[in-house]
Formats: C-alpha cells, sequence, structure tokens
C-alpha cells in the first residue's frame, strides 16, 4: 500500500474536487442538470476512492459506520419531513409554495430541501454498502 | 325463549367445564341444567297450540340472510324428544362413565351440552341458513365425542364421521341452500314452501336430490357409513346422539326441507321424488339386511337406525300429510325405542364387558330389568303394540296407500319382519339361552349401576306411554302439515 | 390533518421507518413501529368511513393537478386495503414483540422493524397511489423489505427462499415496468383515470395487447398465481414468524388489488373480459390451484410450508370470483381478500406460537400440543375451520359469495370446485389437529402455553374471524360495493 | 428497412432476452444475479428510447430558444427511479449470495439443493 505513492498523491488530489464537484451538482441543480442522487453518488465515490487508497480502517476513522447509517435514515426523513412541513404550513404534501410568501422563493427552498435529503440518503446507502461488502472477510 | 333454550345447555357446559375438578357438582349442573332445559321446552307446547308461536331474528349476517330462530310444531316436538332425553342420558351417562372409569370426562359432558345446544339450534332455527349453522356446530362438537377413546380405532372412525357429514353437508347440503336463495330470493322455512312456480320443475328435482343426500345426518344409503363409525363412541353418546339428537337433526331437516321449502304439493309434483322415496326404501332394507350380519350389538342396532330413518325420509318423501304426520311421529317414537335398546347395549358392557350378542346367552338372568327394558324397545322399533312404535308405522303405512305406493307399503312391512328377527334375538338369547362354556364372566354379575337403570326404566315405560298417550305428537304433527 | 389523510397514511409509516432505525434500541424501535401501524390503521378506517360517506377522495402531491403530477386516490376498494394492511399490521406487531425478539439477533431488531414497516408503507403507498408508475416504485419497496424480512429467518433456507422470491419478484415487477412503459408510450399518460380514458382510443394497437400480457404476468407472478408461485412455499415457510403473518396476510392480497386496479380500472372490464379474454387463462389456473395446492398442501410435513400451500389455493379462489367478472364474483373476491387475511393471519399467528414454544413447526412437532397449548390450538382449529368454510366464520361468507357468483352464471362445475376446495381444506386442517389433540406429547420438560403478549394479538384476529362471519353485512357491503364500482355499475 | 427502423427495440428485446436466459439457464446466483441486471437495464433502455427524439435537445429552457424540440423528460425521469430500484435490487441480492456462500460455502444452486436434501 504505502509503495503506491502517485496512487496516493493522485487520490489526494482528486478527492477534494471530487467532493466539490459533488456539491457543485448539487447546488446547481436548480439551474442546470444535476440533484441530489447524482450528488450523492459522486459524494460516496470520493469516499469509495479514500477507502480503496488509504484502507478501510482509515476511511471507518474519517466516517463511521454509525454515521453511515444514521445519514441514510435521516435523509429519507429531511425528504418526507419536508413534506410534513409543507402540510403543517397549510399546504398539502410536499406543497413547496407553502413554505415562503413568495411561490419562487418557496419552491426554490422546498427543492433544496428535498434534494438535500435525497444526496444524504443516497450518500449513506452508497457508503454503508461499499462498507457492507468491503468489510466482510472471506471465510 | 328458544334462545334461551339454545343459551342454556350452552351455558351449562360451561359450567360444567368451570366444575370440572368435583364430578359431584359437575354432574349435578349437567342434571339441572338438563331438567331446566325440559322444563322451558314444555313451556312452549302452549303458545305453540294456541298458533302464538313467535319468530326471532338475532342478527342478519348477510343482507336478507339472518340468524333467526322460530319455534313451530315440527321445531318443538325434535326439541321435546331430544331436552327430554338428555337429562334421562345424562343420568345413564353418570352410572356408565363411572362404571366403565372412561377418561376426560369433564370434556365429555362439555361437548355433551354444547351438542345439545345445537340440536336446540337445529330444531328452532328459522331459516335454512341458521340450520344449516346449527348443522355444522352439530357435526365439529360430536366429533371429540366420537373421538373420546383417542385410540387409533377411535380416530380413524372420526375421519370417517368428520369427512362423510361435512362432504355431504359442505358438497351437497349448502349448495342447495346457496342454489335455493339464487332462485327464490330467501331461505327462509315458510308452511306451504318458498320454492313453488321458481324455477322448472327439472331444476326443483335436482334440488332436492341435492338436498336429501346433502342432509348426511338422515343417512341415507350410500353415504351411511359414518354412522356405524360413530358407534366406538361411549355409549351414552350413541344413545343420545347417533339415536336421538344427531340423526334426527337430519331426517328433521328433511322434513323440514319438505314441508317448508318445497311444500306438500310442489313436492309430489317432482319427478324425483319417487325416485328418492324408493332410494330410501332400499335404504331400509338394505340397513336391515346388514343389521342381521352383526353380532356386535352396538353395531347392530346402528344399522337399525339407518334403517328406521329412512322410514322418516320416506315419510317426508310421500308428500302427504299422513307421510309427515308418521315421519314426525318417528322421530320421538325411534328415539324413545332406541335410546333404551342403546342403553340396554351400555349396560351389558359395563355390567358384563359384552359386545357381542352371540356371548349374551343366559344374562338375561342376572340382568332381567335391563333385558326386559331392551325388550320393549325392540317392541317400539318393530312398531306391534303396546310400544309407541305402532302409532308412527301405522301413520306411515297410511301415508303409502295415500300416495297409492303399494310396493313401498311392502317394504314397511318386509322391514319391521326383518327388525322382529334381528331385534328380538338378542333378548331370546340372554332370556332363554345357556350360557356359553367358555363365557368367563366376572363373578357376581349384577344389574348395571343405579342412575342407569333408572333411566333404562324410565325410557322403556316412555315407550309403553307413547302408545296410550300419542295425542300431543300427533296434534303437534296436524299442526304442522294444516299450517 | 383531514384533507392530507391521504398522503399522511403513506408518509407516517415512511418517516417512522427511519426513526425505528434511529432509535437503535429494540424496545423503542418496536414502539415506534407499533406507533405507526396502528396511525396507519386508524388513518385507514377514518378513510375508509370517509369514502363510504362522500365517495372516492383525490389528492394531488405538490399541488401538481392530475395527470402531471401524481394523485392519490383512494376509491372504496384501496381504502377496504389499507384498512386490510394496516390492521394486519397493527395485530402483527404487538405479536412481534416477543416472537421477534427469540427468533433474531438483538443488534438486528432495530432493522427488523425498520424493513416490517417499510414493507407496510409499499403495500399501502400501492394501494394509495392513482399513478401506475407509483405503484411500481411502492411495490418495489414492500418488495425489498421483504426479502430482506425474510432473509432473517433463522433456517439458512431462509437466504436461498428469499434470493428465489428476489429473483421471481423482481423479473415480475420488471415486467410490471414494461407494461407501464408500453401503455405510457400509445397515451402519454401514467395517471390511472386518465389512462383509462385514453386507452380505449388506441386499444386497436398491438402495443395495448403486449402491454396487457406483460401486465398479467407480472401481476400474476407477484400474486403467486398457480403455477407462478414457487417463491411463496419456501418463502413464508422459513420467514420469521412475524413476518409471515404478515406477509401472508397482506403481500398477495396487495397484488390482488393490482391485478383488479389494472384490469378493471385502468383497461376496463370490458377489454379485459371481453376483447383479450383475461377470465379464459385466470379461471383454469384458478382452478387448478385450489384443486392442486390444497392437494399439496395435504401433504406437507411443516405445518407453515402446509399453510402456505394452503394460500397459494385460497388465492385460487380470489382469483376464480374476479375472473367470473360479475359484480357478485368481484364482490366475492374482494370480500375473500379481508376474509382470507383474517384466517390466514390468525393461522400463522398461531404457528408463530408453536414456533416460540416448540421451536419447530413441523406437524410431528405438535403432538400433543392440544392439551400443552390448549388456547393456541384453539386458536388453530377455530382458524382452520373458518379456511374450510364452517358458518359463523368468514370462510364460509366469502365461499356463499362465491358459489352463488359461480351459480349465478350457471357454472355448476366451478360451485363444485369451490366446494372441493372446502373438503381438501378440511383434510389438510385436520392433519393438524388430529396430531395435535390425538398424538400424546414427547417425553421431555413439557411445552408450556404461549405467552399472552403472543395469544392476544392472535385471539383478536380469531375473534375478528367470528366477529365479520357472525355479522358480515358491513363487509359484504364495502366488497359489493367496491365491485360495483369497478364494475362501473355505479353504486 | 422497416425492421431497422426499430432497432432500438431489437436491442432491447435481445438484452431481455440475453438476461432471461440468464437468469433462467445459470446455476450460479451471482450469474443469475448479471441476468436479473441485464434483463433490467434492457427495459431502462426501453423507456429511454421511448422519449427520445432525433434532434431533440435536454428540456431546459433557455431564454431566446423558444422553438426547439425536446426529448421528452418524463421517461428518463421514470428510468431514474428504476435505476435506483435496479441497484437496490442488485444490493440486495448480491448481499444476500454473501450470506448464502457464508452459510452452504457454496453458490452454485445444484449444490445448496444437495445439502438441503441431506438435512
Amino acid at each position: 500500500m504505502d509503495d503506491r505513492v502517485i496512487l496516493r498523491v493522485g487520490a489526494k488530489v482528486l478527492i477534494p474536487f471530487i467532493l466539490l464537484f459533488a456539491l457543485y451538482v448539487q447546488f446547481h441543480g436548480d439551474y442546470g442538470p444535476g440533484g441530489g442522487f447524482q450528488a450523492g453518488v459522486i459524494f460516496a465515490a470520493g469516499f469509495v476512492l479514500y477507502a480503496l487508497v488509504y484502507g478501510l480502517g482509515n476511511a471507518k476513522k474519517v466516517m463511521p459506520p454509525a454515521v453511515v447509517h444514521v445519514c441514510s435514515a435521516l435523509g429519507v426523513m429531511i425528504f418526507a419531513g419536508t413534506g410534513v412541513v409543507t402540510m403543517l404550513l397549510g399546504g398539502g404534501f410536499l406543497d413547496y409554495n407553502a413554505l415562503a410568501h413568495d411561490p419562487h422563493h418557496g419552491q426554490h427552498w422546498g427543492i433544496f430541501s428535498v434534494e438535500a435529503g435525497v444526496l444524504v440518503t443516497v450518500f449513506g446507502v452508497m457508503v454503508s454498502i461499499f462498507y457492507a461488502f468491503a468489510g466482510r472477510r472471506s471465510s | 325463549m328458544a334462545a334461551v333454550a339454545i343459551a342454556l345447555p350452552a351455558l351449562g357446559a360451561f359450567v360444567v367445564l368451570a366444575l370440572g375438578k368435583w364430578p359431584n357438582a359437575r354432574e349435578a349442573a349437567t342434571l339441572t341444567t338438563g331438567v331446566a332445559l325440559f322444563a322451558l321446552v314444555v313451556s312452549m307446547i302452549h303458545p305453540v297450540e294456541d298458533g302464538t308461536g313467535q319468530g326471532w331474528t338475532l342478527l342478519e349476517v348477510l343482507p336478507g340472510v339472518t340468524l333467526g330462530l322460530e319455534v313451530e310444531p315440527l321445531g318443538l316436538v325434535f326439541a321435546l324428544v331430544a331436552s327430554l332425553l338428555w337429562p334421562v342420558t345424562s343420568l345413564y351417562a353418570i352410572g356408565y362413565m363411572r362404571g366403565h372409569h372412561e377418561e376426560n370426562q369433564t370434556r365429555f359432558y362439555f361437548f355433551f351440552a354444547i351438542a345439545i345446544s345445537a340440536a336446540m339450534g337445529v330444531a328452532f332455527s328459522a331459516n335454512l341458513f341458521t340450520l344449516f349453522a346449527f348443522y355444522e356446530i352439530l357435526t365439529l362438537c360430536t366429533f371429540p365425542l366420537v373421538t373420546h377413546h383417542g385410540t387409533e380405532e377411535a380416530r380413524k372412525a372420526g375421519r370417517v364421521y368428520l369427512g362423510i357429514l361435512l362432504t355431504t353437508s359442505v358438497g351437497f347440503q349448502l349448495l342447495a341452500i346457496i342454489w335455493t336463495w339464487q332462485i327464490a330470493g330467501t331461505v327462509d322455512f315458510r308452511p306451504g314452501g318458498i320454492l313453488a312456480g321458481t324455477a322448472s320443475k327439472g331444476v326443483l328435482s335436482a334440488l332436492l336430490v341435492l338436498f336429501v343426500f346433502g342432509v348426511g345426518k338422515a343417512a341415507v344409503m350410500p353415504f351411511h357409513r359414518w354412522l356405524p363409525a360413530a358407534m366406538v363412541a361411549p355409549t351414552p353418546v350413541s344413545a343420545l346422539l347417533h339415536a336421538v339428537a344427531v340423526v334426527k337433526a337430519g331426517v328433521f331437516t328433511i322434513l323440514k326441507v319438505a314441508v317448508y321449502v318445497f311444500g306438500l304439493d310442489l313436492l309430489g309434483t317432482l319427478s324425483s321424488t319417487p325416485w328418492l322415496a324408493w332410494a330410501a326404501a332400499a335404504t331400509i332394507i338394505l340397513g336391515s339386511l346388514v343389521a342381521f350380519t352383526k353380532d356386535n350389538l352396538k353395531a347392530r342396532l346402528a344399522y337399525s337406525t339407518i334403517s328406521q330413518l329412512s322410514y322418516i325420509v320416506l315419510g317426508a318423501l310421500l308428500a302427504n300429510e299422513a307421510g309427515i304426520i308418521g315421519g314426525g311421529m318417528h322421530i320421538a317414537m325411534h328415539a324413545f325405542g332406541k335410546i333404551t335398546l342403546f342403553f340396554g347395549a351400555g349396560a351389558v358392557l359395563v355390567a358384563a364387558h359384552e359386545t357381542d350378542i352371540s356371548r349374551m346367552h343366559g344374562l338375561g338372568r342376572t340382568m332381567p330389568i335391563t333385558f326386559g327394558a331392551f325388550f320393549v324397545g325392540a317392541l317400539s322399533i318393530i312398531g306391534v303394540p303396546p310400544a309407541g312404535g305402532a302409532w308412527s308405522k301405522w301413520f306411515l303405512g297410511l301415508g303409502t296407500l295415500e300416495a297409492g305406493q303399494l310396493g313401498l307399503l311392502a317394504t314397511l312391512m318386509v322391514s319391521s319382519l326383518l327388525s322382529l328377527v334381528y331385534l328380538l334375538e338378542v333378548p331370546v338369547r340372554a332370556f332363554f339361552g345357556r350360557p356359553p362354556e367358555d363365557a368367563h364372566h366376572p363373578e357376581g354379575i349384577h344389574e348395571a349401576p343405579l342412575p342407569s337403570l333408572i333411566a333404562i326404566v324410565f325410557t322403556a315405560l316412555a315407550t309403553l306411554t307413547l302408545f296410550v298417550h300419542p295425542g300431543l305428537l300427533h296434534d303437534l304433527m296436524t299442526m304442522v302439515v294444516s299450517r | 390533518m383531514r384533507e392530507n389523510l391521504p398522503v399522511l397514511q403513506v408518509v407516517v409509516p415512511l418517516l417512522a421507518a427511519p426513526l425505528a432505525f434511529l432509535v437503535r434500541r429494540p424496545r423503542l424501535s418496536w414502539l415506534v413501529a407499533l406507533g405507526a401501524a396502528f396511525w396507519a390503521f386508524f388513518a385507514a378506517l377514518s378513510l375508509l368511513t370517509g369514502v363510504l360517506a362522500s365517495g372516492a377522495i383525490g389528492y394531488e402531491i405538490g399541488g401538481w393537478e392530475p395527470p402531471w403530477g401524481i394523485e392519490y386516490r383512494i376509491d372504496e376498494l384501496s381504502a377496504w386495503v389499507l384498512v386490510i394492511v394496516s390492521g394486519i399490521a397493527a395485530v402483527v406487531l404487538p405479536f412481534a414483540r416477543a416472537s421477534v425478539e427469540r427468533e433474531i439477533e438483538r443488534d438486528r431488531i432495530p432493522l427488523f422493524y425498520t424493513a416490517l414497516i417499510l414493507c407496510m408503507t409499499g403495500l399501502l403507498g400501492i394501494a394509495a397511489t392513482g399513478d401506475v408508475f407509483n405503484v411500481f416504485v411502492f411495490l418495489e419497496i414492500s418488495s425489498l423489505s421483504a426479502y430482506g424480512l425474510i432473509a432473517m429467518g433463522q433456517n439458512r433456507r431462509a437466504l436461498t427462499s428469499s434470493y428465489q422470491y428476489l429473483i421471481m419478484g423482481s423479473v415480475g415487477a420488471t415486467f410490471i415496468v414494461i407494461g407501464i412503459g408500453l401503455m405510457y408510450s400509445m397515451t402519454g399518460t401514467l395517471n390511472m383515470a386518465d389512462l383509462a380514458e385514453r386507452l380505449p382510443a388506441v386499444a386497436a394497437s398491438r402495443t395495448i395487447p403486449v402491454a396487457f400480457a406483460f401486465l398479467a404476468v407480472g401481476v400474476s407472478l407477484k400474486l403467486a398465481l398457480f403455477p407462478l408461485h414457487l417463491w411463496l412455499p419456501n418463502a413464508y415457510t422459513y420467514a420469521p414468524s412475524a413476518v409471515t403473518a404478515f406477509i401472508a396476510s397482506t403481500a398477495t392480497k396487495v397484488a390482488v388489488y393490482m391485478l383488479l386496479r389494472f384490469f378493471f380500472t385502468v383497461f376496463g372490464a370490458a377489454f379485459s373480459f371481453e376483447v383479450m379474454h383475461l377470465d379464459r387463462i385466470l379461471m383454469p389456473l384458478a382452478l387448478v390451484a385450489i384443486v392442486a395446492m390444497s392437494l399439496v398442501a395435504i401433504n406437507q410435513e411443516n405445518g407453515k410450508r402446509l399453510l402456505a400451500y394452503s394460500s397459494v389455493a385460497q388465492i385460487g379462489y380470489m382469483v376464480l370470483g374476479i375472473s367470473l367478472a360479475s359484480v357478485l364474483g368481484v364482490a366475492a373476491g374482494v370480500l375473500h381478500l379481508f376474509n382470507h387475511a383474517l384466517m390466514k393471519g390468525s393461522l400463522f399467528m398461531a404457528m408463530g406460537c408453536v414456533m416460540y414454544r416448540v421451536g419447530s413447526c413441523r406437524v410431528e412437532a405438535m403432538a400433543g400440543l392440544g392439551k400443552t397449548m390448549p388456547f393456541t390450538m384453539a386458536a388453530f382449529v377455530v382458524g382452520g375451520l373458518s379456511l374450510i368454510g364452517v358458518p359463523l366464520t368468514v370462510g364460509f361468507i366469502s365461499k356463499w359469495y362465491l358459489v352463488q357468483a359461480a351459480l349465478e352464471k350457471g357454472m355448476w362445475g366451478i360451485a363444485a370446485v369451490v366446494l372441493l376446495g372446502s373438503l381438501l381444506a378440511l383434510a389438510y386442517v385436520w392433519k393438524v389437529v388430529e396430531v395435535a389433540y390425538f398424538r400424546p406429547p414427547p417425553d421431555g420438560p413439557g411445552v408450556r402455553e404461549a405467552p399472552l403478549s403472543l395469544l392476544i394479538p392472535t385471539w383478536v384476529l380469531v375473534a375478528a374471524n367470528l366477529w365479520f362471519g357472525i355479522d358480515a353485512k358491513t363487509t359484504a357491503g364495502v366488497a359489493l360495493r367496491a365491485a360495483r364500482m369497478l364494475l362501473g355499475a355505479g353504486s | 428497412m422497416r425492421l431497422l427502423g426499430y432497432f432500438n427495440y431489437w436491442i432491447v428485446v435481445a438484452l431481455m432476452m440475453i438476461g432471461f436466459y440468464t437468469m433462467i439457464s445459470r446455476g450460479n446466483l451471482v450469474k443469475k444475479l448479471v441476468g436479473l441486471s441485464v434483463f433490467q437495464t434492457s427495459v431502462m433502455i426501453l423507456y429511454i428510447s421511448l422519449g427520445k427524439i432525433f434532434g431533440g435537445t435536454a428540456p431546459i429552457l433557455l431564454e431566446g430558444e423558444e422553438h426547439v424540440v425536446y426529448t421528452n423528460p418524463i421517461p428518463s425521469v421514470l428510468i431514474l427511479t428504476a435505476i435506483v430500484v435496479g441497484v437496490a435490487t442488485l444490493a440486495v441480492g448480491l448481499a444476500l449470495v454473501v450470506r448464502i456462500h457464508e452459510a452452504y460455502g457454496t453458490i452454485e444452486e445444484d449444490e445448496i439443493h444437495v445439502q438441503d436434501d441431506v438435512m
């Protein structure tokens, strides 16, 4: 592992950009192609790359499995919770117009929060699938 | 009131269950409930005679299909017989079950009471659906009684019992009921019938076939095998359920269907009626013939029952008033006669541990009361005075004449002669035969236990009384056909 | 709150599922799941009363009007299925606590409840939505969680069973997607009501019959219609007891719901039965299922497996009723949905009690249980009688309507097969009853009666079996209304 | 030529059959999953090709370009969901295979049957 300098250095350079790109895809989702799903996968890909290069142990230190699991559950709650909030505000389920006085802003906030939920869940699920399979010891 | 008559034995059953640890209290509960039930049913006679019998709708199961009760003369006859014989049989059972050291007695009395409750339900049901429901409950709650001993033989018999009764009832009877509902729009029992003019004669004929064979409890051949199979049960069960409550529920159903679903007028015009009457006649003769071949006393009595039940089926299918009256009266007459015979058979089993007729020589000398009663019962079944059976056979005979069916009359005669031989063989052997050499009867054979003896004498006397006072029965049955 | 009920019905359990996972403690996650199930049950009941009082309820998600947005649509049938699914969940969850603690490792219990609630969410979603693609999504949610649930069984064969179910279930779901896609390609809409309007115009094309065929096969796979039932017996046998009780009484029922929805609401009964002659396929298969699967059930040596085959046969009854395509027939099918859920629920829960104490569901192992576990076996007997169709139980009511529907069409043979099926049911139920009551219990430490936390839910369902068998006016009324609605005969 | 005009459907059908056949004919549990995956993917292609219009662009509103032809976005959106479902199914399936391997020591169907029958 230690002698693969190019790999390690390359990964070190790449991973921040991967994560950043994920965030770009996420936040640009309002205006162009993109959104939580793609962003989540890319974000997870960054971690998977980290785990592949630096070992599962280190990856789990950075992102403990418990946190990953919480993420995957939390995202669903953010998504569905948004719907519930719109309902509490007097609209229908996922009726973003109710989120702000101005329907335009409401839509914006609604989509943002739903996409955030998707990002968190997809990231959590992807990484936990990776952990689950990579963490198996062949018997 | 009818609902109380159903609830009372059911309630009694749970009291029995609760008192399971104290046998004397338990039996007292059974007897008290039995007497109370009989008093209750007797109190219904007057309203019915005055023509003020009532109907109750308990609840509506499906739109138009109700769980309803009704007190009418035919049902009352059945209820009277069953409720009178229940406490009597219980008395007998106390002697029998204790004398025979049977296990699971609490379960026995529990299901016994439930069976009576179901029989009351059958008697007082106001429509086919209610009747079917109680009919099935009766089948199911007698199953643990048939398999009471839990042996391999009992389980096999239980399978036959349940198999035949449920096959016929679910396969034919239920189909017939749903079909009736389909074409008549109702399943209520109504004087004059509900089917007249609703469908073609061909369809109604098929329906009648389904009803007659669907009521497996009436034991019309070839659906009779369950009755001999049920004989593995303790004798009180055979006596009350397989000579009175269960089998009479079957023929009662057929009478009821004939009178209140088809109506006598319609019944007489159907093409299948005479065929079915001949099927019943065949059962009468075949049942008697098979009874001949049986050496086991209970088996012989079972086949005799099969034969006698078809008298009632035949009465219903004669489709005239005398036939119905004779059939209805035979429910009671046969019940008292046959239960006496079974009591006798059970008494021999308890006291002398004998089941085979060929080994009963000479027992009459040690058990004179039992065999005396047996003789009286046999007379009633054969249908000769001074026993009650004479009356019902008289009316059945009248019915065949009225229907112009001399062949059927001949059948009745032949069967009576056959029963004369196969039934009287038993007391004749007992009184006049010489004990077999290898008979190692336990020392000091004496009469059956006292409670059993009381029951035997009671039913034998009742058989004789019914010859002198058949009035009530006849009146009730006349009401049935004239309603 | 009330106007949002159609969606809250699904969303609250959806929120409860991750919550059940996040709380991490077995007991707490059980409580969360229990709360979700009861919420769903009350919501479903209130929806049903609402629908019965004032007709179908529509709900636009996100305020987008159909057919652009996803619409939830609750009519008599969907409200009925919602009540069945959530009601069974509300009974199974109290049962599950003790049963699951016995059968599943402690650290997996939160996962178990998450999956169970997700499965319920998916099933509820299928019933609530009015959008065909949404049906697929919810179907996969319920199926995926069901695969997971089944795999948690103790026996290692649970794994292979789950795998088998996964393969066959995914194929079924993919067939459904193909059907949906083809319909979309011809009509450009996914909304059920909209599809129903637009399909007749293009029905003559070759694409629509193909879509029809794909949907028919896909749905039949999901509802385990003979001969596509191969996944079911193993899955039911090796799943944890609580899962079997839940899935057996709900999953196939919801598949039957899909059948009704696709072929009555979307394609329309006229197209399905007069043009495509769906009945010519469904009816013979249903009849074979009733007879053949009952016969197979008689030969089973494992109680759960026996009941599983019986389930395949009972599905035959539902499909048979539906294939008659008359108001009475469909009503019989819809009624049997409910009634069968009650009886199989109570039977499998009784098996769960046996599993809890005896640790095995083999018929042999049940010797003497009539004495040692009287209440459990009494529940089994009543459930079995209901399965046979003895009067005053729900099974009788189903049979009453089914036979009537067959007679109404003059189909004698079918009425006979239905009744023959009852007798075969008698044979396999009695097989267990005889062993339990007449065989002496084996020597060794005696078995005690199951704890109350298992018995009470079981008996609640048993009581429901009797209650709705004695007073079937409500259930039959709803079923008839749903059938009339499906056949467009007005209510 | 007309047949070739439907080339996208031919591809879909071919892929579907390949996947289906693999699923049925292979005894190896992983290969079965691969077959299932191919099978599901073929449906995705079917959906996408339904919505594709030659010369159409992504359905994004840009100022000044109001009369462009768009590819129908809905199939793509739907299939995005289907992909997620497919991934989830595959993940569950593989997880099961891993557990089966641990429990049986093999992932060949016939060998598993042999082991089950022995018990």
